[in-house]
């Protein structure tokens, strides 16, 4: 059967990426799920990975350069029926955006989070991500990196992100159940995806991430966070999965005064100019 | 004691100050609540250091039989609670100010000497000298008592009994001696009251732009605290329950623009509250609001810059900055109210022109405006807001090309169409886009049309005075009650005031306006004129008389009568 | 012995402000150390605790709400041989400025960082602050805080910060030897320092402080991470000292082209023209 | 075949285009670099789009007997790799382009065949279509074919023997089929060469912006990337080791403004370098440096805006940014080069000016400017850089207030003094105050006389063409040698041009420039005429006849003549 999300034609990808095969993997994993194309909002910032909701037959915020989390949370604000899903990648997540990521983190909204984590900005050639490893090499970073890369499941652990889990593009079927359970997760998911970069990145290729990462066991239990740091840490193979959960979080939109007593969206609301009249009725 | 009592005929001004901690702010609010309660119109403008204790701060209450909207120099009646005040305030203590106070704390050679914190340690405590120095301000303005001592046990109902009956003390011992000097006649006003004022509101700035703004549908309000922006976040906050606010604080200015925008985008009608050096951090998402041409209300409350500045001083320094922020052309609105009304007013216009047109709006007040107070009547809304939003059908366009340049406004979830917003250069669907001739450049035009399309809807200059003026003043922002105050003042009856409410687009009257006066006085509250330069731009005539203000403090209705008699 | 570092007179502060007990355990370890006045730069960002250095007498940068940091890296690449301490709010430091304190501690640079930590924005009055505990009411969080706090020591650990220690300004003793530490130590060092804000924060008093903490023994072993994690997990009471260190991080100046020959700071030297002559010799 | 070969005296304008990834910026620099290592002039513009892989990119390589050093739409022979080029160059594409290709990627019915994919694949691979496409470039020039295997050697060594083999033979087929081709006459150029070439040096715009700074003492480069902006910033990482400065890939652009600041106050002489988004986020930053009076030195490499824009093309479009960028006043340079020999030279200035004043100076090119090439001499510095720093005696005041407003800076660990900068208004100690008519007014004179500080070091508008002009053509930035060009084509000797190498402050002799002229002509790359405006702003001429480009693509020199000649 078509997919619906499927928005055939080009993209400004370059052959052999793994931003396709991840592409792929989410393309599917909304399909799966049965979500209707009018009540899913794509969001993303810029950069190679922040292209990908234009290619899927969706709504999409397309904003600026790191900023994709606080837009989300406005849309989440303002209509919380929608399924909100932000693609976007490691330099615009953790880079630029780092700072919302770690308060939206907090804040917990009802969101998930794909980042496609090819350890490198990608859109302006090769310079290094907050994730790239030590001694890469690049036009900017002409002796190698030296700066410790993120570790965003341990960081997102040590912020009690309520879904924090980590998928490689190369691993579809395991990948994909992931990111189904992040958007079937209510509250901020995070699934940080390992995407090859065959332009600009010469190390971790798609035959690293295969040689360097296993899926977890079940035997894993996401709700222990110092045991969920500990698997955060694994460096050599890297656990693929859910490594963390905490389902008792408040969630954000849920705070907000419109949703104490109807999910109504705001669109359909009118101007409270009642509420006016009683607060100026009040200072009389 | 001076040997003349001191008669105050129509009008009393009253100063308060003290430092930051020691209470100001309550009596300023239970006094001016009394006094309007009592009939009487008030006005309250306070200045105040960046800091939470000490230094000195002072509130300046009018009391009059007429509306009184501006702040003045002139000091009546002083009541200084430390020493630092009298320093502080040395310029505008005249020899016919009266000054009260405990003279322990304060040394002045004319001091009414009350000793409020001997007799408040007589109910266990100095904290309650303020309760003792509002009770004597009520004696000797003559406020009626038992109000103020109502006033007094529902403030302190919360705190508990023992709180209320000490407090009450206090208050009673204050006011006796407060009557017994008004007797003696130290002070003495004459002022009529005038019981129509109970269906008048006491409201700041902060709140009438929040009022205005949620009458205009506003339903979110995001911010990071900054001064002076603050007022209007957490006067929503307080309200957000009773008109169903999505209210939050985010973790940089950065993002408080880019949660507008994505509220705007799906439905919602955000207002953002900052001050220069948060909105400096939003100029880029004020680019991605023309880019993606959505709505955005920015509440931009204006204190002294460059950097941190000074954070709880007043400006109009601003100006500039809401006309060029944002890389790139697109259209914007910039309002600036000059009173409480006009905060209440234009607030509300803001969501409407933002909406209408799909481009940002901004509301530009300053530390003074939005913290005075005054007795007024705002008018209730009753008509529904227009939302400017369609339902999507299938193959909906975000960006359809049109006349005007504003394209009809889907939010997902509203239809089966798909809503696509890109920060990229785009096409009608709002695609990403490489082809320069075929869609950089109409797309291009049509957000340019906006400039046009933003014109049909001006605010024009309002005119206060005769209509045959020889003299103009041109003004914006806050100083619209000061210098209306000066003019009467001055009783001249060739001078007219062009006051503007819109500040850009210009209304395109702005120069047949200007060319009728002989002479052109602008005032404003910044460094170089900015105003002064915008019409310069837009009109060519070269406003050369600018009277330009920048130490932080507004401008007095003293200072404009000298400037204007100049 | 007069304390050269103090510089007597007013400060902006409440009286039975926590800052005060911060600010003398900061001037009494500077004193300790014979740190030369002339060899120490304070770095501020805005905020009532960010006035800190403006009652020192030493050199400092006083800059922007939430900047402290970057401006920190600058004054550590011109000179590296200066002292560079930061003293900031914790909202100044993980709020406006969360994503400078992620990647400096990803670039390691020799400074020491002490945040004032107070859990709510004093100077603006009241609002929740980072690490304000959920529930606390404000005039903005009307219904108290829902967003998960920050644990300034997980985070840390988590980026695999170079020194990792919490204080408080209720222990004066016990934080003053962890500031000497952390100013001996080279390369990132945050000290977290609780300190009672006693107009805006009715929850975390000097008592509560003193009732939830305790100093840690000698035993914890602050160079494995994941027992550092737990650590900084301990929630009643919380431990104070240092949660973890790693001393084999690469230090960001000496990755600096500048210095890869010689310490001496750019301010002492020329232009280099004839790089510029021997650039322009290959391109002809 | 055309019929009869085409001839191309005095110069050639070759176009190389095809898919990002295609790797025609290789063949582009092998093929400049022999051009003018054979003595020939060579100048190269790009423009490209913004992804990594497919689209259309172009290369447009000039050879010539004099210098070039402007954008032309002519075409005389192009080199499309894929067919995707012919659609996008239509417009550029005459009857008297010659266009040689592989049949099996492109169709035009005057394609030349050249089977670049089966040559290639006969050693091996199709990638080494590149080489022999570049080999019959080459053939057909008539280049030396020596030089192009030498170079052909050299730059694939690092790859290994094979590769180098490789690439040899494909060379070596593809100039014998241009060799051919140039012997049949199908193309043939009269150019004569230069020997003295040799002593000028091929260098783009980043790289003179980046080697300039040197000059200026630059040791401190920070940046996020951000196209073009980044070009600048890459070049100085390269040379990092070579010229002792500190690169600094920083977290976002926040922190570089930030960093920079950092840096100059302890004695560094830092750079930033981006783009309008990017600068959009520095603005907080900007009016930190106003308030603590730091130098600091930006470089905005500019394109189409408004927010993420078209990241790869390029516009004039920054300048009211940069103009009004952060809040608060306080005095700024801005310097526009206008060809790469200002890039080298004003960049320098930047330094000087910035340091001397303790103001922000920009350097604003564009997209265009920072990848253009050409052959140049630029001269070498000896002179020391003045670096403006004393050293801090006890007592030291930072802002001691000065006639010209400008402090004597010191830098910590130079002296015993302290050095305190303070973004909240501060005292000439640099310590917070909140004496507003003591210490804020007197500060802020202080500040604002920087802006007449400034005044005495400006470049003058610089004039080509004939003093007694009667048509004045005025214009900045990288528009310069395009328009040089177009009136040397033009042949009208009433037509001069007024080239702006600093746009703000205005130099004084700029309205009696303006006012010899009977018509006036601006040209600028935005939607509104930014820098007309701020003329008409400061000198009150307003010119009306404004030629505006938009499309993200630089004005072509066939553009201006068309233009002119109006
Ligand atoms: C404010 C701002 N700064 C810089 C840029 C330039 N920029 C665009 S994408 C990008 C990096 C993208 O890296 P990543 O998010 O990892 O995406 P990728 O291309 O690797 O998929 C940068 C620096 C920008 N658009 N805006
Ligand atoms: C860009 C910007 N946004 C907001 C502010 C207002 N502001 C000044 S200090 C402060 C919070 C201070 O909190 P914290 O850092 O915890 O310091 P504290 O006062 O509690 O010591 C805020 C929001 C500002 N100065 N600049
Ligand atoms: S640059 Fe890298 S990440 Fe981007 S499309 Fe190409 S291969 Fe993929
Ligand atoms: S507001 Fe709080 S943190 Fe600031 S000085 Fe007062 S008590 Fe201390
Ligand atoms: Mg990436
Ligand atoms: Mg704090």
């Amino acid at each position: 059967m078509d997919n619906l999300f499927d928005r055939k034609g080009e993209t400004a990808w370059c052959p052999g990426c793994g931003n396709f095969g991840l592409r792929n993997i989410v393309l599917k994993a909304i399909a799966e799920l049965g979500l209707k194309q009018e009540e899913v909002v794509f969001v993303s910032g810029i950069g190679q990975a922040a292209k990908a909701p234009q290619y899927y037959n969706v709504s999409y915020f397309n904003g600026l350069h790191g900023r994709a989390l606080p837009a989300a949370c406005g849309i989440a604000a303002a209509n919380p029926n929608l399924k909100i899903i932000v693609e976007s990648g490691d330099g615009d997540m953790y880079g630029e955006g780092g700072n919302h990521f770690i308060h939206t983190i907090r804040r917990n909204p009802n969101i998930t989070v794909i980042v496609h984590d090819n350890m490198v900005y990608g859109l302006t050639k090769g310079q290094a991500s907050p994730t790239t490893p030590i001694g890469m090499k690049t036009p900017i970073q002409v002796d190698g990196v030296f700066e410790t890369p993120i570790n965003p499941m341990a960081l997102a652990v040590s912020l009690d992100a309520s879904f924090v889990a980590r998928g490689s593009a190369g691993e579809a079927d395991a990948t994909r159940e992931i990111i189904k359970a992040a958007i079937n997760h209510r509250g901020f998911a995070l699934v940080d995806v390992f995407q090859a970069c065959v332009s600009f990145n010469k190390i971790n290729t798609h035959k690293w991430y295969r040689e360097h990462t296993y899926v977890m066991e079940a035997s894993h239990d996401p709700h222990d966070k110092n045991e969920a740091f500990k698997k955060a840490l694994e460096a050599d193979p890297m656990p693929l999965g859910i490594i963390y959960r905490n389902d008792t979080k408040t969630v954000f939109e849920d705070k907000l005064a419109p949703y104490a007593q109807s999910k109504e969206p705001l669109y359909k609301r009118q101007a409270n100019t009642a509420a006016v009249k009683e607060i100026l009725e009040s200072k009389k | 004691m001076p040997d003349n009592g001191k008669i105050c005929k129509g009008e009393i001004v009253i100063v308060l100050a003290g430092e930051a901690g020691q209470g100001i702010q309550s009596i300023e609010g239970l006094l001016a609540g009394l006094i309007k309660k009592e009939g009487f119109h008030v006005f309250a403008s306070k200045e105040y250091m960046s800091r939470v204790r000490g230094g000195v701060n002072t509130t300046e209450i009018r009391m009059s039989e007429k509306p009184v909207r501006g702040h003045t120099d002139r000091i009546d009646l002083l009541i200084p609670l430390n020493n630092e005040s009298i320093r502080h305030l040395a310029n505008r203590i005249d020899s016919t100010t009266v000054i009260i106070g405990d003279n322990t704390q304060v040394k002045h050679e004319r001091l009414v000497n009350i000793p409020f914190q001997s007799i408040a340690s007589e109910f266990g405590d100095v904290i309650y000298s303020n309760t003792v120095a509002v009770g004597a301000a009520c004696g000797l303005l003559g406020i009626d008592g038992a109000a103020l001592y109502s006033q007094i046990s529902s403030r302190f109902a919360s705190k508990g009994e023992e709180m209320v009956s000490k407090n009450l003390s206090a208050a009673k011992s204050g006011y006796a001696i407060g009557s017994e000097l008004r007797a003696g006649g130290i002070i003495r006003t004459e002022i009529k009251n005038d019981p129509s004022l109970k269906d008048s509101v006491l409201i700041n700035g902060s709140e009438a732009v929040a009022l205005g703004a949620i009458n205009g549908g506003c339903d979110c309000v995001f911010a990071y605290p900054m001064t002076p922006g603050t007022g209007v976040f957490t006067a929503m906050a307080g309200w957000a329950k009773k008109a169903a606010i999505a209210v939050e604080q985010v973790e940089d200015e950065i993002g408080v623009m880019n949660m507008s925008l994505g509220a705007w985008y799906a439905g919602g009608r955000a207002m953002v509250s900052t001050s220069g050096g948060g909105f400096a951090l939003m100029t880029e998402g004020v680019s991605l609001a023309g880019m993606i041409e959505s709505p955005a209300v920015i509440h931009l409350a204006q204190r002294p810059a460059p950097a941190t500045g000074l954070p709880t001083r007043t400006m109009q320094g601003d100006l500039n900055m809401a006309l060029y922020a944002g890389h790139g052309s697109f259209a914007r609105v910039i309002l600036a109210p000059g009173n409480i009304e006009e905060a209440y007013e234009l607030s509300k216009l803001a969501f409407e022109l933002a909406d209408r047109f799909q481009v940002p709006a901004f509301i530009l007040t300053d530390q003074y405006l939005t913290d005075i107070y005054y007795d007024t009547v705002l008018p209730e809304e009753s008509l529904p807001v227009e939302k400017h939003i369609i339902e999507a059908k299938e193959g909906y366009r975000r960006y359809a090309i049109t006349p005007d340049g504003v394209s009809p406004r889907g939010v997902p979830g509203f239809g089966s169409g798909f809503i696509c917003a890109d920060s990229d250069e785009h096409d009608e669907d709002g695609r990403i886009t490489e082809d320069l001739d075929g869609v950089r450049v109409p797309m291009t035009d049509k957000r340019m049309r906006k400039f046009s399309a933003v014109k049909t809807a001006l605010l024009r200059p309002r005119l206060y005075g005769p209509e045959d003026y020889e003299t103009l003043i041109v003004s914006w922002g806050s100083n619209l009650e000061i210098i209306k105050e000066a003019m009467a003042l001055s009783g001249k009856n060739t001078i007219a005031l062009a006051h503007f409410p819109q500040l850009y687009p210009l209304h395109e009257d702005t120069a047949g306006i200007l060319k009728k006066a002989k002479r052109l006085i602008c005032f404003e509250q910044n460094e170089t004129g900015q105003f002064a330069d915008l019409i310069k731009l837009t009109t060519g005539i070269n406003i050369t008389e600018r009277v330009l203000k920048y130490n932080g403090l507004s401008f007095s209705v003293e200072e404009v009568l000298k400037a204007i008699n100049n």
